[in-house]
């Protein structure tokens, strides 16, 4: 009974990833379009709404060409190594005020910990390549994805010492309006752990345009290559998701579907933002970006925490 | 905002350092925001179309092509075909050759008939504007070819033989084509002068529908045709035949009648409603110099019409000295020669390649064995007895000052040379006290009609001057442009209108450009202009028989085929932008067949066009254009290439296929089926 | 693509299995007609244009086609400017990098027969399609970026005709010339 | 690690700006060597011209440097000028200053915006462009054509200024300077660009010097150096203008130099249209040259200054209508061999921005 | 500084260059031989010449000639240098050791000319493929490949 639960909430979780990406990626264009002064798609549906029900179709429709000299399984594994585990992230997500798909006691730990095995789908699949370029991308996001689990680790708990639980549905209940103010910059490096995490600009050098054509995942064609944008933009959601659960409360504001609505709604917000940040900014150099998480980030979160411990001791 | 001193800048250090950082990744989500909030700056293609420039230069068109289009002949009444010259010369589709010409003669309609083989059509369009295209053949100086567009790539198109091509082919069928103008107005125009200029009022004013008076007061027609011009350039029956047929027109043609002598001017004013003058210079100007009152000191004038009428000037066996370097002086040299002089010299101010002479004048001239002393100017004539012996001629530094006012500066060597003749040809004057006398009619100090320039009116009401009279010494040609502007005002004074009111549209006087010249070696032979043959020098000098021997029906036909058709908006296949083309994109051939000549190919490969826009620049018609189509995608490489009815599309739309064209063309297709055969 | 290939011919010999395959051509043409990824290939003065395509101004993002420099993940290979021999092999490579179905225009004359570059020299590659098959050729020199656009509207009409079943391909409907029986020109096309 | 990585980057890459390959030797990310092989659009553009007239030459000169033509049609047309001994008319003179400063304008908003991309910054590269647009634009409407533009003629320019192209020419560079505000704010004041490209690839001046940079390279390493004001030619001394100069010699100020320019050709351009008022339309072209230039024997060099340097050309003339031989110095080719020397010791990414901060133009590189 | 005056500094420095100087077209021209084309330059670099602008040859049939454009930036002049070289033996020396913007210069007149500069670090073809064959440039050269464009003018 529990695996067919699993499977329902594992086929719900793939498709509300698959279709946030879909909407996502139409968003993205959107946005970034109207930054640049352009339109983004125009021409299927309302302002180009149905652009991605022509994509996705294509891609599956693409041939599925594994490089010569390729270590054949591990490529066309790597990309389920990649997707599997932020899919898996979104089952601790509370939706619902009281209730999340999966309610663990160490959910917050499931969400920090989880996603982090992607970084092996992505050094695996940079490494069956066989492509200098993608080894490249690959060990970038390696040494990126593990250094800024730290701070963003870090900020996360800040939360979770002010609630004084690990899991997603009572911290939202913990939640009160003042911890926003009081995790305001525990949220700010939690979110810019999260961009760091997703590789998105301006941390997006594992696969940066133009110096490693497209990085660790450059010799993916066809729908793998779609698995990863969906890992992509389905940990971008799970991250804003999560984020606005913790540090916003998220669900936590009223109840019901007015909720839920309100929350997506807030979720959406940070998408944005973090879409945002990718068409103003240029790309970080990798030393800069360690020295940034390591001098900056860190330091930033471990006051947090403090200033988060001293007040969950004070109260 | 300014340029600092140096482009370095820095973050300052510190916390002031920390906030402008932080500050700067607030500004550029600020920039981005004012961006979105501007708008999109998008063209919605292809519901939006971006406006194309009108000097786009989007893929070729033709206009028109030869074969295709019938190409636009200037003809019409002298009333409205100032009208047409002005609407194409604002259009910028005036030749050169017909906006150079004084007469606006259709050089390139004669051409287009001739090449096509219609060459008494050809003759008759011509003679619209030059009444004697016959006599001009052989006399004219030819400004047409000068302008020619054909001297920017090689050499000009041979106009004035063709004229007298046209007029011989013309001989064959004149009893068929001759017919008397139609008598519309009860008016009667007197011409006083049968000279060209008076030729071409009357012709003018008889296809008007006047009646026409012409008062000669010579035994036979012609004015200075006859009196001046030597018959080895005008024989003298094709002047007669010229005449004749304005005779046959309806001229009333009086020989033998000086005005002011034989008939008052007042009588001839009193008889019909208009009278022009076209009497032309009569007398020759000698200059006030030493001992020339001394015997053998001659007018060029009465030399030439010694020599013209008798054939002997009375200077068989003398050196004859002329003085001057126009044409005049070289008519009066070679005529010299012919009636037996033993030395012909000429001298005249300019240095040799300033002559104002027409090049070709003085080259036949040298050839025949005259001597040109140039740079020198007359200071008197030695004279023994009272009998010429010489001419002392000082040295010329200079003709003209910085303003190029003429102001000869002389230097101080003297030369003479022995002669037995001086023949001064340095002008010519009017003759007008026995005309005028006892008429209201002006005459100014130096001797001139007072007359307007451009309305060719007198002082008096009703009498009208044209020709060399008004513009002083001038070409055969101008003279008859004068006799059509007259006509015009005499049209207009007879009907009631103001002479000189704004509705008359006055001839544009066009600047050409000088063409440089064109070195010929590399032009391939068929592109060059037909040689025009001339009877050897040592033997022409013996009598009066023409020097030039004019085209034989094939040269003429190739001649008048090598024409540009300047303006016409119509490709006459002349190949110069496929050779301007960096990389041979077009391929033209034309198909001269005499009666369907067309341009059998002309294929634009489009991939290799590189858009450049030099073949179209270099165009002489006009007739290869860009479109303003830009939307070039095909499916197959074979429909890049467009032939000629592809070439001859509308060129609206923004879509060049490639199969929107004509059908396939007639021409095309018959050079095709004789390759088969 | 021979496993597809398979499956359109089990599909042609099944019952209804036509019906099938019209309406998975339906979708698949549509969805790849509608999502031209492009390989910008510029070399040369086309690449220009070939960036003022998808810049503000023109906006190619509009038609669903967005420039990709991966060439796995892209449809369609727009070769913008002049092949030298020393590049052919790398435009080649590149192509063949491209996952099934492909497409290729060629943009600018110097991409369709060397263009301007046609005669005297020694280094250029007269055309693409020496080595590529081509599918539409945009003329100019350079083409402006609407010519790219609408090339890319004449691919997506030749992309509408296509089918996994080979026997199923259809005419292409549309205002560009297509040789017609007879008249010797269809050898040697793109096909 | 003592393995050395060898990359090849190129010769199609979204960051090398054409078509370039470069082999990088990579000790972990540290560039150890990096060789530009050069040649990919070699299109022999000089063997061609010996088999072209004159007026030929100006459509291939044209697709030498393609980012700003107008250069190339200029310098060529110098050249020819003086080996005929040709006099163009001021207004022509005039015409040529004012779209070659709108020319730089439209090149450096290229330079300038692919040195963005190249550091991520894709949306400044689609501001600069948009103002790139409105150059061009204006070019279209002066001569019928975007990109290749055939303006520049031996003898002066093929067109004169349409109707209205001078208020739309003032109302673009009244704009102009505040759209450089607006990128110099988004780019060369963020932090992130600025930690990318501020001492790398330093170019001191003794070496920009050897190596023969000029334009915007040599200038960012302050070498006080620009043909319109040290080898004056046509009506450039009738203008005031400063030359922006960089301290460091980094990719900052080699890119930011660029920025700096624009406005300064909005100046140069401003001046220019109001001294041309003076002149009477229509003169724009030396009269009476034949149809095939043929200029005596003899040989001409002469040379502009180009947006990417000193963009010299060299005529070898026999007599013929084609000249003998035709030498482009392209200040691109010589600029990209600093490569090699700037990129050694920084990173993979550096070296992107060391080569954007170059702005080669492979056209004019390879020729 | 005018043309005159570098003729009057030239010859006062390098009495043996002075006859070797004049001037056409506005430039000053320099004509050397070959052997003796690097110690010309050398003397040209400490006179003040300091940007090598251009390294190209031409060919005329019997000789090559090398061309080099030379400009002092303090003295605001510019000078060509002018070497012919016999077609038989196309060598000459580099001067890369003078001017290191020498190096691509000369490796595109090697690859398009097939002149050998002697004591060039590293003289590879640079434009065209490592295994082409002939030098393009020179007017002798014939590839199947060229389609010449008629004298159609």
């Amino acid at each position: 009974m529990s695996l067919l639960l699993g499977f329902a909430y594992g086929l719900a979780a793939v498709g509300l990833i698959a279709g946030g990406a879909v909407i996502g990626v139409w968003w993205e264009r959107k946005v970034a379009g109207r930054i640049q002064l352009r339109l983004g798609p125009q021409q299927l549906g309302p302002a180009g709404v149905f652009q991605m029900l022509a994509d996705v179709p294509k891609l599956l429709f693409k041939e599925d060409i594994v490089p010569y000299g390729a270590d054949r399984p591990t490529f066309r594994y790597a990309p389920m190594l990649v997707f599997a585990p932020i899919a898996a992230s979104v089952a601790v997500v509370p939706f619902w005020a009281g209730w999340a798909p999966l309610d663990s006691v160490v959910g917050v730990a499931f969400f920090l910990a989880v996603p982090s095995v992607a970084v092996l789908g992505m050094l695996l699949s940079a490494w069956a390549s066989h492509n200098t370029l993608s080894t490249i991308g690959g060990m970038r996001a390696a040494a990126q994805m593990v250094s800024y689990e730290v701070p963003r680790t870090l900020a996360v708990l800040s939360v979770v010492v002010l609630a004084g639980s690990l899991q997603p549905t009572e911290i939202t209940g913990a939640w009160r309006w003042w911890w926003v103010p009081l995790t305001a910059v525990g949220f700010l490096v939690y979110l810019i752990a999260s961009v760091a995490e997703m590789n998105r600009g301006p941390f997006d050098l594992p696969e940066a345009e133009s110096e490693l054509v497209a990085g660790y995942f450059a010799d993916y064609s066809g729908f793998r290559w779609a698995i990863f944008m969906m890992a992509e933009y389905g940990s971008m959601i799970a991250a804003a998701l999560f984020g606005t659960a913790l540090f916003l409360g998220g669900p936590a504001w009223f109840a019901g579907v007015g909720g839920l609505i309100a929350y997506v709604g807030v979720a959406c917000v940070i998408i944005t933002a973090i879409m945002w940040a990718k068409w103003t900014f240029p790309r970080m150099r990798q030393d800069h970006l360690m020295t940034f998480c390591w001098t900056v980030l860190t330091p930033l979160a471990l006051v947090q925490l403090l200033v988060a411990g001293a007040v969950a001791v004070w109260l | 905002m300014r340029t600092p001193q140096s482009v370095t800048d820095d973050f300052r250090d510190g916390v002031a350092g920390f906030l402008e950082r932080t500050r700067s990744l607030i500004t550029g989500v600020m920039v981005t925001v004012r961006a979105v909030r501007r708008g999109p700056v998008t063209v919605r293609y292809p519901a939006e179309k971006l406006t194309v420039s009108d000097r786009w230069r989007g893929p070729l068109r033709l206009r028109g092509a030869l074969g295709a289009d019938t190409m636009p002949v200037l003809t019409g009444l002298p009333t409205t075909h100032n009208e047409t010259i002005d609407g194409l010369y604002h259009a910028e589709r005036l030749p050169g050759c017909v906006g150079n010409c004084p007469a606006n003669v259709d050089a390139r309609g004669q051409a287009y008939l001739i090449a096509d083989d219609r060459v008494a059509e050809a003759y008759e369009l011509v003679r619209e504007r030059n009444i004697m295209p016959g006599v001009l053949g052989r006399i004219c100086h030819h400004p047409c070819e000068s302008a020619c567009r054909r001297n920017h790539y090689d050499e000009p198109i041979a106009t004035r033989p063709l004229h007298r091509f046209a007029f011989e082919e013309f001989q064959r069928v004149r009893p068929e084509k001759l017919t008397p103008c139609e008598r519309t107005r009860q008016q009667t125009v007197a011409v006083i002068g049968s000279g060209p200029s008076g030729m071409a009022a009357a012709y003018d004013l008889l296809r008007l529908g006047y009646g026409v008076v012409m008062y000669e007061s010579d035994e036979h027609p012609g004015g200075a045709l006859r009196t001046g011009v030597p018959a080895y350039r005008l024989p003298r029956e094709v002047l007669g035949r010229e005449i004749e047929d304005i005779v046959e027109m309806g001229l009333d043609l009086k020989c033998g009648v000086e005005i002011g002598k034989d008939l008052p001017l007042g009588k001839v004013v009193q008889d019909h409603d208009a009278v022009l003058l076209a009497v032309g210079l009569q007398q020759s100007r000698i200059l006030p110099l030493p001992g020339t009152d001394s015997r053998g000191v001659r007018g060029a004038l009465e030399f030439l019409r010694a020599g013209n009428r008798t054939g002997d000037a009375g200077v068989r066996g003398k050196r004859v000295f002329v003085v001057g370097g126009g044409n005049v002086a070289v008519d009066v040299a070679r005529v010299a020669l012919r009636v037996g002089a033993s030395e012909v010299r000429l001298a005249c101010l300019e240095g040799e390649d300033e002559m104002p002479c027409h090049p070709w004048e003085i080259a036949e001239a040298l050839d025949e064995g005259v001597i040109a002393t140039c740079s020198l100017g007359p200071d008197s004539v030695v004279s023994r007895d009272g009998a010429v012996v010489g001419m002392r001629m000082r040295a010329c530094l200079s003709v003209f000052d910085e303003t190029g006012r003429f102001a000869p500066k002389m230097g101080d060597e003297f030369t003479e040379f022995p002669c037995d003749v001086v023949v001064f040809a340095i002008g010519q004057a009017a003759k007008l006290d026995t005309l005028v006398a006892g008429t209201g009619l002006l005459v100014s100090g130096r001797g001139q009609l007072q007359a307007s320039g451009t309305d060719y009116t007198t002082s008096v009401p009703g009498v009208f001057a044209c020709g060399e009279v008004i513009t002083g010494p001038g070409s055969a040609i101008a003279s008859i442009a004068t006799g059509h502007e007259a006509a015009i005002s005499i049209d207009r004074y007879l009907s009631g209108l103001a002479v000189d009111d704004d509705a008359r549209v006055r001839r544009p006087v066009p600047r050409y450009p000088h063409y440089p010249p064109v070195a010929l070696e590399d032009v391939e032979p068929d592109r060059r202009r037909r040689p025009q043959r001339l009877e050897p020098p040592d033997e022409r000098v013996a009598d009066f028989r023409p020097v030039e021997h004019g085209f034989t029906r094939d040269e003429a036909l190739l001649e008048a085929g090598r024409c540009l058709q300047c303006g016409s908006e119509v490709c006459v296949g002349c190949t110069f932008c496929a050779r301007t083309c960096p990389d041979l994109a077009l391929t033209v051939v034309r198909d001269d067949t005499p009666g369907s000549r067309c341009v059998a190919t002309y294929e634009m490969d489009l991939t290799k066009c590189c858009f450049c826009g030099l073949c179209a620049e270099q165009c002489p018609t006009n007739a290869l254009v860009h479109t303003g189509q830009y939307e070039l995608s095909f499916y197959h490489r074979e429909y890049t290439t467009f032939h000629v009815g592809e070439m001859l599309r509308s060129g609206e739309g923004t879509r060049a296929t490639g199969r929107d064209g004509g059908p396939a063309d007639a021409c095309a297709e018959r050079v095709v089926g004789e390759e088969a055969r | 693509m021979a496993g597809v290939d398979d499956f359109a011919q089990v599909l042609e010999s099944v019952p209804g299995g036509g019906i099938i395959l019209t309406s998975v051509d339906a979708v698949a043409d549509w969805a790849r007609g509608h999502s031209l990824w492009m390989m910008p290939m510029g070399t040369a003065c086309c690449a220009m244009e070939l960036i003022a395509a998808s810049f503000s101004r023109f906006d190619f993002d509009r038609h669903g086609s967005i420039p990709r420099p991966d060439p796995r993940h892209t449809d369609v290979m727009v070769v913008a400017g002049t092949i030298t021999r020393k590049m052919a092999p790398a435009v080649k490579l590149l192509w063949e990098q491209m996952p099934d179905p492909k497409w290729c225009i060629a943009m600018g004359n110097c991409a369709i027969s060397g263009g301007i570059f046609y005669y005297d020299t020694y280094s250029v590659v007269r055309g693409v399609d020496e080595f590529l098959p081509v599918d539409v050729y945009i003329a100019g020199c350079p083409p402006r970026p609407e010519a790219l656009q609408d090339a890319v509207l004449r691919l997506r009409e030749k992309v509408r005709a296509d089918s996994m079943s080979p026997g199923r391909r259809r005419a292409i409907e549309g205002v560009l010339p297509l040789p017609t029986a007879g008249d010797g020109t269809a050898e040697g096309g793109s096909e | 690690m003592s393995e050395r990585l060898v990359v090849n980057i190129g010769p199609s890459h979204p960051s090398t700006h054409g078509v370039c390959r470069i082999v990088v030797e990579l000790d972990g990310e540290i560039v150890t060597h990096a060789e530009p092989i050069i040649g990919h659009l070699h299109r022999g553009i000089e063997k061609m011209a010996e088999n072209r007239t004159y007026l030929q030459i100006v459509p291939l000169t044209d697709r030498l440097d393609y980012v700003g033509s107008m250069y190339a049609n200029w310098a060529y047309c110098r050249a020819v000028e003086r080996l005929a001994g040709i006099r163009v008319p001021e207004r022509a003179e005039y015409i040529r200053v004012i779209v070659c400063e709108l020319q730089r304008i439209a090149s450096h908003m290229m330079g300038i915006g692919s040195a963005a991309a190249d550091t991520g910054a894709f949306t400044v590269f689609m501001y600069a462009f948009e103002q790139r647009e409105l150059v061009v634009d204006l070019f279209e409407a002066l001569c019928g054509s975007r990109l290749t533009y055939n303006y520049v003629r031996p003898g002066g320019v093929s067109a004169d200024l349409p109707d209205g192209w001078v208020d739309r020419c003032r109302t673009f560079i009244k704009g102009h300077p505040d759209a450089m505000r607006e990128i110099d704010r988004m780019l060369f004041g963020n932090v992130i660009f600025r930690a990318r490209t501020k001492g790398i690839g330093v170019l001191d001046a003794a070496d920009a010097v050897a190596w023969g940079a000029s334009g915007p390279v040599a200038r960012g390493s302050g070498v006080d150096y620009d043909l319109r004001r040290d080898d004056p030619y046509s009506m450039y001394p009738r203008f005031d203008f400063t030359v922006p100069l960089g301290e460091r010699g980094d990719s900052y100020d080699r890119a930011r130099v660029r920025l700096w320019e624009c406005v300064e050709s909005c100046r140069i351009v401003e001046q220019a249209l109001d001294q041309l008022a003076e002149y009477e339309p229509g003169v724009i072209m030396t009269e009476g040259l034949p149809r095939l230039l043929a200029p005596g024997r003899g040989d001409a060099y002469d040379h502009i200054e180009s947006a990417r340097g000193c963009l010299g050309v060299y005529l070898v003339s026999d007599g013929g209508v084609c000249p003998y031989r035709m030498k482009v110095r392209s200040p691109a080719f010589s600029n990209l061999a600093l490569l090699p020397l700037l990129a050694t010791g920084h990173t993979l990414s550096d070296l992107i921005v060391v080569l954007g901060s170059l702005d080669p133009v492979f056209g004019e590189v390879d020729r | 500084m005018s043309l005159v005056e570098l003729r009057e500094h030239l010859c006062a420095t390098f009495p043996d260059l002075c006859p070797l100087f004049s001037i056409e077209f506005g430039d000053g021209v320099l004509q050397v031989g070959p052997e003796r084309l690097h110690e010309a330059m050398e003397g040209l670099k400490t006179l003040g010449f300091d940007m090598l602008g251009m390294v190209t040859a031409v060919d005329f049939g019997e000789e090559f000639e090398l061309v080099y454009r030379l400009r002092a930036r303090e003295m605001g002049v510019a000078i060509i240098v002018r070497a012919r070289l016999p077609r038989h033996t196309p060598r000459a020396a580099s001067v890369t050791d003078l001017w290191p913007a020498a190096d691509w210069h000369e490796r595109e007149v090697y690859d398009l000319f097939g002149i050998v500069f002697e004591g060039h670090p590293d003289l590879r073809r640079i434009l065209l493929p490592d295994d082409w064959v002939g030098h393009p440039l020179r007017k002798d050269y014939e590839d199947p490949s060229i389609i010449r464009r008629p004298d159609y003018r």
